[in-house]
């Protein structure tokens, strides 16, 4: 999965480890999105053509477009289901969250 | 012409915090699928800076500011300016902005920027109302529509003035490069960025950005909402170069306006007559249009 | 510490005068100077100050010039609005440029008149009659610390190529008539 | 300027000019700059070192001050020196700029012609406008004259940059009486400057190897630690100040004494402080009055920010009375520079009598009778006369 993974973020724990000013390290994830979730899409790769535009669309860009089975890094999805609402062969299913 | 087999998987941003459904994060990440990580985001005060860097998380992974809520303009003039006068080149300088921020209070600086000419790219991502701080109404906010400060009321049927047209605001300035877009047609977008790309000077995207929490629409119906937004007229794919402007998609039949109204809360309390109005102020800008960007037909 | 005020009108060169006076005496001299303008919105033909201050010591002194040894009126018509005199010292020199001679002007104060046709020699140097250089050289005929050399240089240093040669002959001219009739 | 400095070369400017040879010789790669009056000739004179190739730098035509610093900010932001100047109204219009800056710790110097804030409309000299900006997180000077305005342009990058400090510096000098009044000023050697002052290598910068996010949002749980931070960057300045100034003088003849320059102060027994041009014209009157006989004394306060409470700390206790010149006024109360030396004087071993003039408002002129009369003043306050805390110098009735 070719998607930034969450770190583990030292904090400064004093005034000579702070950084110069307001200013961090870019694309640094301290915490995953999934809290946010009450769905989540399902792939039915049997009817995808891989045409990826659920892939262009998705607001959070959590598909994997390099995997076999566009596996979706469920760290950062939000479930907003937009991507099961535009596939065009409906191979993807937004199931409740836990089920 | 962008094809998807070709854009990196790589996500130059990720991880943010906006609604879920919201179309910042696919204009984000489309932008800088085409522009790579040699590339400076200035984000004024907006939804997109404030859900993207919350100390010490920061979901752009290329070099990003967050700037002052006038000055995206003057910041990209500086930033262009300060890379050119050290010789540093193949950067590239991009302004992402709401429509509050770049038509109301930092129209003063984009303007001033596009008339010097500075070398960037400013997108901005039109959600039609100051939605960071809850849905108030901007320049940009369409008439008929309800927000927390121009509310529908007995006496009022919500936001009385029509939106600001920039891109025709950007011609005005006979910029380089001006562009209107909207993410339910990723492809016609990322084709614009990667045109702006290959042009020097100032350029200009105004993309459609629904927003699912302050137009009151289901989060999975964004890109259905932009779509119905083109196909009933209230919104335009277009571009402009060498004092030219070229129509990208023109419906054959314009859809009524009810269609793309009825699915949006915003648009709830607006009776048959105001629809009315609104499809009347649709069809003259339709007609304008034809008059002066499409004389044949 | 000597201090010289120049009365002009806006676009007369009031303050160029005063400026040049300055430079000659402090980077062409061994002395150290500061000039100002009567500040305000310059507006062509309205009545105009300019002040020259010139020590052996570096000035730090950066309130108004309200007494003076020297008071130059580049427009004798000021003399009928403005009190040139106001502040002049005892022993003070008023220089005028007029056609008319010292006595002629009959001004309260112990101070001496000293006038010089400047107007007439600039038009024939310089083909108008912009006498702020002119009366450069006339003051430098009547005072003993800024020689007519530095002022030259001054001017050198201070105009365009083109008015350079043309303005220091109207000035060494000035110098020669005041000089000659001191 | 006791001797006539070495190795440079003398002219004759107005502190405008100075501090346009001053940012010129700084190299700052971009100038971005909004005219007003009466900073006008420094936009001018850079724009013509620029057009002859005096100086190659990015000349910006901003739109507006607010986009002044914008532009600084984002040149600072890629590496870049930046350098911008302004005035009054000016200032005021960038003022959200100012705190933008310093919270983001980016080194710009900033030229201020101090001058009144309207309404009433003045185009004058007066130091409302820089002290209303008292708490934007930047470094304060205040010049005397156009030489010391030059070198403080160059000084100010060397403290701005100083690794201690990383916090943008303003650089004040009264409207007209500085900026229009032409002195003999030496002008450095471009390579005396280059070594003074090595080319700029940002810390806080973009770095495509090490991308980061700038200016980000710090939430409650960080934030206050960030502006503690900026607390100490200023503490530490003050100590960069001393150093670069003796640097400075050691390089090129000129000293200027720190935070402050006391003139006359060692067995003063009266002492008036003053910040700019109104120093000048002090050192002539303590002068007279010295030669009289009179133990009077003069504070110039260089600095306003960060703010020299260690010298009035130290105040010896022969100093019976201070006169406070204040260019400004904070309505309802008095001097905003009073406020703060007047706190700080309640630290010192035997705290002074304290009288505030409000003096030099848009433009009316400080005479030289005016500061002698101060002085008049502070010594009946020695002698046990009454005298009111407030007075307005120069009123017409």
């Amino acid at each position: 999965m070719a998607k930034p993974k969450i770190v583990k973020f030292h904090y400064p724990e004093s005034l000579a480890e702070m950084p110069l000013g307001p200013s961090a390290a870019a694309g640094i994830l301290t915490e995953p999105n999934a809290g946010w979730r009450v769905q989540r899409p399902v792939m039915d790769r049997a009817k995808c053509s891989k045409c990826l535009l659920c892939w262009v669309l998705c607001p959070e860009g959590v598909i994997d477009k390099e995997s076999e089975e566009l596996a979706i890094d469920l760290n950062y999805c939000k479930g907003c289901g937009l991507c099961a609402h535009e596939c065009p062969k409906e191979a993807i299913t937004m199931v409740g969250e836990g089920e | 012409m962008v094809k998807v087999k070709e854009l990196t998987d790589q996500e130059y941003l990720y991880g943010h915090k906006a609604c879920p459904g919201c179309g910042l994060g696919t204009i984000g990440r489309l932008a800088l699928k085409i522009l790579g990580p040699r590339t400076i985001v200035a984000l004024p005060a907006s939804c997109m800076s404030t859900v993207t860097t919350q100390y010490p998380q920061m979901n752009y992974s290329v070099p990003s500011l967050t700037m002052a809520f006038a000055g995206t303009g003057a910041v990209l003039t500086g930033m262009s300016a300060g890379l050119k006068a050290q010789g540093i080149t193949d950067v590239h300088v991009l302004g992402l902005a709401g429509d509050g921020g770049t038509a109301d209070i930092g129209l003063q600086a984009l303007s001033g920027a596009v008339e010097r000419g500075d070398d960037f790219i400013y997108i901005c991502y039109d959600n039609e109302a100051y939605m960071n701080t809850g849905v108030q109404r901007s320049s940009l906010t369409p008439i008929g529509a309800h927000t927390t400060n121009s509310p529908a009321g007995t006496a009022s049927f919500g936001e009385k003035k029509p939106k600001k047209n920039l891109f025709e605001i950007m011609i005005a300035h006979r910029i380089p490069y001006a562009a209107t877009a909207s993410s339910a047609y990723p492809y016609d977008f990322m084709n614009k960025v990667e045109k702006a790309k290959g042009i020097a000077g100032p350029k200009f995207i105004h993309i459609m950005c629904p927003c699912p929490t302050g137009w009151g629409f289901a989060s999975d119906l964004t890109v259905e909402i932009r779509k119905l937004a083109v196909e009933t007229g209230m919104w335009y794919l277009a571009e402009y170069e060498n004092g030219k402007v070229k129509m990208n998609l023109v419906p054959k039949k314009m859809k009524p306006v009810e269609e793309y109204l009825r699915p949006q809360r915003r648009f709830r309390h607006l009776t048959a007559e105001n629809i009315k109005l609104i499809e009347e102020h649709r069809d003259r800008e339709w007609r304008l249009i034809r008059e002066k960007w499409l004389v044949k037909l | 510490m000597i201090e010289v005020r120049w009365h002009a009108r806006g676009g007369q060169g009031g303050f160029t005068a005063a400026k040049l006076l300055g430079l000659a005496a402090s980077v062409f001299g061994n002395y150290y100077a500061q000039a100002f303008p009567s500040f305000g919105p310059e507006r062509r033909g309205a009545p105009v100050l300019g002040f020259t201050r010139i020590d052996d010591r570096p000035i730090t002194d950066h309130s108004q010039v309200y007494t003076c040894d020297y008071v130059v009126v580049l427009d004798e018509t000021l003399l009928e609005t403005v009190d040139v005199t106001k502040g002049l010292k005892e022993g003070g020199i008023l220089l005028i440029n007029t056609k008319l001679s010292p006595d002629h002007f009959r001004l309260p104060g112990h101070f001496r008149v000293i006038t010089v046709d400047a107007s007439t020699i600039a038009r024939e140097e310089l083909g108008a009659p912009i006498a702020n250089t002119a009366m450069l050289g006339a003051l430098a005929a009547v005072n003993d610390l800024i020689g007519i050399d530095s002022l030259r240089r001054a001017v050198d240093k201070g105009m365009p190529e083109n008015l350079r040669e043309k303005n220091r002959k109207a000035m060494e001219r000035t110098y020669q008539v005041v000089r000659g009739g001191k | 300027m006791s001797n006539k400095a070495r190795s440079s070369q003398l002219d004759f400017l107005n502190g405008d000019e100075a501090v346009a040879y001053g940012a010129k010789l700084c190299r700052p790669h971009v100038v971005a700059v909004y005219p007003i009056t009466p900073q006008t000739i420094v936009v001018e004179r850079i724009a013509e070192f620029v057009a002859n190739n005096l100086m190659t730098c990015e000349y910006i035509h901003v739109e507006s001050e607010h986009s002044a610093m914008c532009a600084a900010m984002g040149a600072s932001l890629v590496g870049a020196r930046a350098f911008t100047a302004t005035s009054s109204q000016g200032l005021a219009y960038m003022h959200e700029m100012l705190h933008y800056v310093s919270g983001s710790r980016f080194p710009i110097v900033m030229m201020n012609a101090n001058r009144t804030l309207a309404a009433p409309w003045n185009i004058f000299g007066d130091q409302r406008d820089s002290l209303a900006q008292r708490d934007t997180g930047w470094i304060q000077v205040y010049v005397e004259n156009g030489q010391e305005a030059l070198d403080m342009i160059i000084q100010a990058y060397a403290v701005a940059e100083d690794d201690r400090v990383y916090t943008p510096v303003m650089v004040n000098l009264d409207g007209f009486v500085n900026t229009h009044t032409f002195e003999l000023v030496a002008i450095p050697e471009q390579k005396d400057v280059d070594e003074f002052l090595p080319p700029f290598k940002s810390k806080n910068a973009i770095d495509f190897n090490h991308p980061r996010s700038f200016c980000m949002t710090a939430a409650t749980e960080w934030n206050m630690e960030f502006r503690y931070q900026q607390q100490e960057a200023m503490n530490q300045a003050k100590e960069v100040i001393a150093e670069v100034d003796r640097r400075f003088g050691d390089k090129f003849g000129r000293y200027y004494g720190g935070l402050v320059e006391e003139v006359r102060c060692q067995d003063a027994e009266v002492v008036l402080i003053g910040m700019g041009s109104v120093a000048g014209t002090s050192r002539v009157v303590v002068d007279k009055l010295r030669d009289k006989g009179w133990k009077v004394g003069l504070l110039k306060l260089r600095f306003y920010r960060p703010f020299p409470i260690e010298y009035f700390k130290g105040l010896s206790p022969k100093v019976k009375a201070v006169g406070i010149i204040d260019r400004d006024i904070s309505f309802g109360y008095e001097g905003a520079l009073a406020s703060d030396i007047k706190a700080a004087l309640t630290s010192a071993s035997a705290p002074p009598k304290v009288i505030n003039f409000i003096a030099g408002i848009a433009g009316r002129d400080i005479t030289k009778e005016n500061i002698e009369e101060m002085y008049n003043k502070l010594f009946n306050l020695t002698q046990g006369k009454e005298e009111k805390e407030l007075q307005f110098i120069g009123l017409r009735w």
